[in-house]
């Protein structure tokens, strides 16, 4: 089969960093062509570059058989590749509709014409099989995964012969995910090309044709066939050594006391009726679909969220202080939108890793630098933030990196429970494996976690206690070894109801 | 004080052109006057800058050296200090705020350096030389007589009264609104509505459409300044209302104009001349130089020197109108 | 504090008249703020507040700052802030004022002060989006330059309009349908403004200017022209707002319209609009606008004096916010 | 575009010499527009400029402004603005000069001034913070209430510092070092404010708050009081700005202060600081304000006129954020 797209040796750098230095890639009209890499590897960097959001510094693009040059995201578009990016780039004032259409609306002299974008949106969402997201309310009402929906319905919109996905089942649940699937495949029988980015080794057995794996900006290898390649190889080509990609062992001695205990929290419209408790040194997981509320339980038992019922630390009530009462009564939480909801973005790595523990560097208001730096470092150097250089501003640290800078923020001493939504999205098998360790290293010092995550066999192989949330209430409980993938995901699903919305009695 | 009504003119202090004044002009030694008075922002203060500087430049014996003009004390007290560094032989100072001001004028008179105040008065008499003004009192006065006059004439009992001043934070609004009233209780009236106007035309239009929609019969208005006075009267205009007298304050030429139009509800206007700059400056001259003036006995300059106000009406319009200031 | 992240948005089925509703309590405070101050002035001062000729004098009053406004929400919108607005009018004012000028009658002075309007927006938008200058402080420079410059250009006098061109004073003194014509200048800008802003892509693309530029840069939407482009419109409200003036006082000067930026930023915010763009309505613009008139208006019909009326006003824009809190829940 | 987010927050692990020379290279635009304005002054007026008096002139004239720049940094790093600094300074200069308060002395009426300015300054945070009123609505609210406030206390009259209190004008009048003691309280809350900002968990905490709002109240700062506290911060530098306007001027008066915002908030964006807050300096702001302030200087000693001061003054402002344009690319 003759190749679409040729990039060759591609040079990018950043000041201070070398994304990429000499990568060669090559898609073919109608496959799905894997990217993968370990965080840091230059998978977003070559896309950006492919989308004409980045100028390569050297190298040369092909299209079609003839040499491309683009000097912005217009180029890129016109050529028809169209992106999805890893980080949503959607405009919340705007209604879902003038979303998609962005940049190419439908328009008379000017006007815009609403309803046939609307139609025509209608139209796209369905082919995603989200027919209930109305196109004309506001994106900002939307959640993550409705969000991802969106950009996806926004890069089906430009008939293109090109798309790349960046990463775009990190926000989506495992139903989801198959929808979205559903849609490539449809797009590669009519001849469109896919370029297709995952941490999830097994959505690429299922979804792609090819792969090529990205190390350190380079290319190590490209074109392997994606489903006869041994996960094995691909892991070691990604991470330069062999990975077992397993969970930890559990812990063998008994819990401790109970460091948490929540009783009959709920929050009208979103979940009622939740207790639960979580022992020094134990896991528990909470299992559920995207909407089911456990985000909500989470941000509920942290203070974030006003709710009813009672929480207790230690056996200390939370009560009313909020947030900052918590953090002081031990708990810390990594929310699940990193970049809206945890990160100092211009700041640097160290800062933004003891932003959660300042009291402890501080006497009468006075900062102790030099204890700050250190335990940075080490925390850095704990979950292996590449690269590990404390005074990079976070914002050019990549997706997965950025994910680990959230966890060293509550890594440092003084936990008494974690709250992990989702730890893991974003990252690297790899780093996945040392996550995991660190977590049950954690528990291993006696502190307890509360784990949220939208792959099952995570919570199944991570957590010691399992408890299944559907439609805002807890519908099972068990220890983890007596559940398998198949029964949660039958619990998860009872009700039929897999959409990423949920009503909610106006606010 | 000279606030009669049908006062003469005086030629000598409402013409920025020498006075014929004998020997007073005639060259002596070279001498440095610093000026620092309030931004230009307002006809007036523009009139009372282009006079100081146009009069120093008719003497060859004067170097004018004018500092930036500024509507912030804290700047004007620099400008002020950046001139006695530079050890002018005299300064003339129009202030902000004479209170505010004081210090640093009494600081230069300490120096050694003459100060003329201007206009703005400063509460210590250790701190200016000589001061020179306008009679913000006696501007509220003749407008009181004016107005008072002739409503009388006309035997309107309890009359609506309106009053538009300027800034109201300064003391020479205050200072014409008590005359004003003085003036007024003098007919057994008083004042209905006083509201404020920044001095700016547009102020003056929203201040006095609002106002007219506020009293839908009025009698008399003052309106404390003609540059904002365009303004009034646009307003008027505009709500076509004619009903009563207007006076105006200061004398500009623009108000001159208008009240030789018959149709005109602005019938009067009280002086508040720019031509004192052009004295101030002559003052710090002779004050520089050492010499007295040639019309009085005294050797000195004297302490104190208040101008006039004047009221201009159809009757004398004519002979003021080459000295109003255009605004 | 940027709920928006945690709470979850609801009602993903809302139907276009729920949303419609939800559009008109969006302002509900306004209104209500606003009914307020109109009931303070029917007791206080019953015989003058309700009549015809007050409610004209109110819209007279609103028109200048109102067409300001317009062009300032686009701006906000869009991600910036312009301070130039009153000194850029006053510079078409004069401009427009000028003996030369006015020798060509009031159509060319119109045009006149239109285009300086436009001209000194345009080059402000060109030095925050080519010149990559803040916009607050690129827009501060336009306002002491253009200031300057038309204290030159009148060498500080207040220009009047020339008897000749009376037409254009008839613009605010003439009556059309008992109503001066400047009324249905200001009406005519704000409904285009409206039209402009929530029915062309010029004005979808504001939002996502001001909304997520970077996420507008990657749709292929030139975020610079778009941006330079805004300050032109902005530009061109205080060109025809130079108008509305010239036409109330008679008068071209450049004391003109010192401190409107703040007023009209202030209408725009108390609006609705966010200042960090984005997010905004035309409607709610004016409703914070017409507040602000109606305040200045009730407290000379009341004869209160100017301290009075300051500690007054203080109080009052704090209750109007604090009445519209609920529907405008966010920082800065 | 954003090309910022890779230059280094200031470095704040590595050692001083370092330190110096980043802090520098990010100035750097700012220094040369500072030389290029000394040089202009040493060739235009070479016999004034560079004289002792002068500098002093420069810094006690920078003195009042400078205080209240300070505070404003502080609060538009943690993501707000404060319209009402030049209205607080003013109420807090009345109050202290009322014959009540001067009855007590000196020291009384510095300490009155600092506890209304803080008490304004934490009342317009309360309004921000737990009334969730939009910064820019509330402190224009305080700005205007501010004013009438000092009007009606004053009787909007200029109150004189009573001779038996003269220890307060001596501040400015008073010689230590050869410099007058203002400009030593200049200093120290400049450096006072350089601590608190970069050696303080207050400080880490105020880039926190301004910089994501949401991240910092999951990573458990309260972010209300936080925020309540960096404005009673700004409301006690305008305290301080107070005693110092009262020193220089001999009094207190309802009309000091006027735009001071306009020019605090100036400086601190020429300075580098992002109005959406979460990054800045306090050095970059002060070196914003002292070329505003030298800017001033060279005009008084050139003698020119304000029109062409005017134009000038936009000109420069353009030619200053120019030459520091390239550690500058961000918006807003
Ligand atoms: N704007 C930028 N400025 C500086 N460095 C950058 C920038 N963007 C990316 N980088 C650096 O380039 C390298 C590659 O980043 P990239 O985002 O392409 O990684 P990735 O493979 O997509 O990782 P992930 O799986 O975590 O998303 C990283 O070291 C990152 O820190
Ligand atoms: N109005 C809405 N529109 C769209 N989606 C909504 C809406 N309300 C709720 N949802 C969905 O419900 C979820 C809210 O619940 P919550 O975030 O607690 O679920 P979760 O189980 O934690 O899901 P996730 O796996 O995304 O964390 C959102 O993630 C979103 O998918
Ligand atoms: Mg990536
Ligand atoms: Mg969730």
């Amino acid at each position: 089969m003759s190749e679409l797209l040729v990039m060759k040796g591609i040079v990018k750098g950043f000041p201070g960093v070398r994304a990429l230095s000499g990568v060669d890639f090559s898609l073919r009209a109608g496959e799905v062509h894997c990217l993968l890499g370990q965080n840091g590897a230059g998978k977003s960097t070559l896309i950006k570059i492919l989308a004409g959001a980045h100028r390569p510094d050297e190298g040369t693009i092909t299209l079609g058989g003839e040499q491309v040059r683009m000097t912005g995201p217009t180029d890129a578009i016109r050529l028809g590749i169209a992106t999805i990016y890893q980080e949503l780039d959607l405009v919340d004032g705007l209604s879902v509709a003038e979303n998609v259409f962005l940049g190419h609306e439908h328009a008379t002299f000017g006007f815009a014409r609403r309803r046939a974008a609307n139609r025509a949106t209608a139209a796209l969402l369905a082919r995603l099989g989200h027919p209930e997201i109305p196109p004309a309310i506001e994106v900002g009402r939307l959640a993550p995964a409705g969000k991802q929906v969106v950009s996806m319905a926004r890069a089906l919109s430009h008939d293109a012969r090109v798309i790349v996905m960046d990463e775009p089942s990190a926000a989506l649940a495992h139903d989801e995910v198959q929808g979205l699937f559903r849609v490539i495949r449809e797009l590669t029988a009519q001849g469109v090309a896919v370029v297709y980015i995952s941490h999830r080794l097994e959505e690429i057995r299922e979804i792609g044709d090819r792969v090529t794996v990205l190390k350190d900006g380079r290319t190590a290898a490209a074109g392997l066939p994606a489903r006869d390649t041994p996960t094995g190889r691909i892991v070691s080509l990604m991470t330069g050594r062999d990975v077992e990609y397993v969970f930890p062992p559990r812990r063998e001695a008994a819990f401790g006391a109970e460091v948490l205990r929540v009783e009959d929290l709920s929050v009208p419209g979103v979940f009622s009726g939740v207790s639960f408790s979580v022992r020094a040194g134990e896991i528990v997981g909470l299992a559920g679909l995207v909407g089911s509320g456990r985000t909500e339980i989470a941000e509920a038992v942290y203070g974030a969220r006003g709710a009813g019922g009672r929480v207790f630390v230690d056996g200390r009530p939370v009560g009313r202080g909020g947030v900052t009462r918590a953090v002081r009564l031990g708990m810390g939480l990594a929310p699940e939108e990193r970049k809206a909801q945890a990160l100092l973005l211009e700041e640097s790595l160290a800062r933004n890793i003891t932003l959660g523990s300042l009291p402890r560097y501080s006497r009468l208001g006075w900062l102790d630098r030099r204890r700050e730096r250190a335990d940075a470092a080490a925390q850095i150097n704990a979950v292996d933030i590449r690269p590990p250089d404390p005074d990079r501003p976070v914002k050019t640290l990549s997706g997965g990196n950025q994910q680990k800078a959230v966890l060293a923020r509550w890594l440092i001493n003084g936990r008494r429970l974690l709250l992990l939504d989702e730890p893991t999205r974003g990252v690297d098998v790899g780093a996945r494996a040392e996550l995991y360790a660190v977590i049950r290293g954690l528990t291993d010092a006696g502190i307890g976690v509360l784990l949220i995550s939208s792959e099952v066999p995570e919570v199944l192989g991570l957590a010691d206690r399992v408890l299944v949330i559907r439609e805002g209430a807890v519908v099972h409980e068990a220890d983890a070894r007596d559940l398998d993938e198949h029964r949660v995901l039958d619990l998860v699903m009872a009700a039929q109801d897999s959409t990423p919305h949920k009503e909610e009695p106006g606010d | 004080t000279g606030n009669e009504p049908q006062a003469a003119p005086q030629a000598a202090a409402s013409s920025p052109a020498p006075a014929a004044t004998g020997g007073n002009d005639v060259p002596g030694e070279k001498v440095v006057i610093g000026f620092s008075a309030p931004a230009a922002d307002h006809g007036w203060i523009a009139a009372i800058a282009k006079n100081a500087e146009a009069t120093a430049k008719r003497f060859g014996d004067v170097k004018f050296k004018p500092v930036q003009p500024t509507n912030d004390i804290n700047q004007q007290i620099s400008a002020v200090e950046s001139l006695i560094a530079a050890k002018v032989n005299a300064l003339v100072i129009l202030p902000n705020d004479g209170q505010q001001l004081n210090q640093i004028a009494r600081r230069a008179s300490d120096a050694g350096i003459p100060v003329v105040n201007l206009d703005r008065v400063f509460p210590d008499k250790l701190s200016y030389r000589t001061w020179i003004g306008g009679d913000n009192y006696g501007m509220g006065v003749a407008a009181g007589h004016y107005i008072g006059t002739a409503l009388k004439e006309k035997n309107v009992a309890d009359p609506v009264i309106v009053e538009i001043q300027g800034i109201a934070t300064l003391p020479l609004t205050q200072d014409r609104s008590k005359g004003f009233a003085d003036a007024l209780k003098t007919y057994g009236f008083r004042v209905t509505a006083r509201q404020d106007a920044q001095f700016t035309v547009e102020t003056g239009t929203s201040v006095a459409s609002n106002l007219l929609q506020a009293h839908k019969k009025i009698d008399a208005l003052w309106n404390h300044d003609d540059d904002q006075g365009v303004g009034v009267l646009a307003a008027i205009n505009e709500a076509g209302r004619n009903e009563f007298v207007m006076v105006g304050g200061a004398g500009s030429a623009n108000a001159m104009r208008e009240i030789q139009k018959p149709d005109s509800v602005l019938k009067a206007t009280v002086t508040y001349s720019p031509s004192m700059a052009s004295s101030a400056v002559k003052l710090a001259r002779l004050i520089a130089q050492g010499k007295g003036m040639s019309d009085l006995v005294e050797n000195q300059v004297p302490q104190s020197i208040t101008l006039a106000s004047e009221t201009i009406t159809r009757e004398n319009v004519e002979r003021y109108l080459p000295l109003g200031f255009e605004s | 504090m940027t709920n928006h992240s945690i709470r979850r948005p609801g009602r993903p089925y809302t139907g276009a008249g729920l949303l419609g509703a939800v559009g008109r309590a969006r302002h509900l405070g306004l209104v209500l703020a606003l009914a307020l101050l109109a009931l303070v002035g029917l007791v206080t001062v019953p015989e003058t507040f309700a009549t015809t000729s007050n409610v004209v004098t109110v819209l007279a009053l609103a028109a200048t700052i109102g067409v300001i406004t317009v062009g300032m929400t686009f701006v906000i919108i869009g991600g910036g802030i312009d301070l130039s607005v009153g000194a850029v009018m006053a510079l078409a004012s004069v401009w427009a004022t000028t003996l030369a000028t006015q020798s060509y009658g009031p159509m060319v002075m119109v045009i006149c002060a239109v285009l300086v309007g436009t001209g000194a927006g345009l080059l402000s938008g060109f030095l925050i989006s080519y010149g990559r200058m803040v916009p607050f402080i690129a827009t501060l420079a336009m306002l002491v330059a253009a200031r300057g410059l038309a204290e030159r250009m009148s060498d500080r006098r207040t220009q009047l309009v020339q008897p000749g061109n009376s037409a254009l004073v008839d613009l605010s003194s003439g009556r059309v349908l008992g109503l001066p014509p400047i009324v249905f200048v200001f009406a005519a800008v704000v409904v285009a403004g409206w039209v402009v802003l929530n029915r062309t892509t010029f004005g979808r693309r504001t939002y996502a200017v001001g909304g997520n530029p970077e996420a507008a840069k990657l749709a292929g939407i030139d975020v610079r022209r778009h941006t330079m482009l805004l300050y032109g419109l902005s530009g061109l409200c205080c060109g025809i707002a130079a108008v509305i003036i010239m036409a109330r006082t008679t008068t071209g000067s450049s004391t003109h319209g010192d401190l409107y930026e703040l007023d009209a930023i202030a209408a725009v915010i108390i609006g609705g609009t966010l200042l960090t763009g984005g997010r905004g309505t035309i409607g709610g613009s004016i409703l914070g606008l017409l507040i602000f008139t109606l305040i200045t208006n009730l407290f000379i019909l009341n004869g209160l004096n100017t301290s009075d009326q300051l500690i007054a006003k203080g109080l009052i824009i704090v209750i109007a916010v604090l009445l519209q809190r609920r529907s405008l829940r966010s920082r800065t």
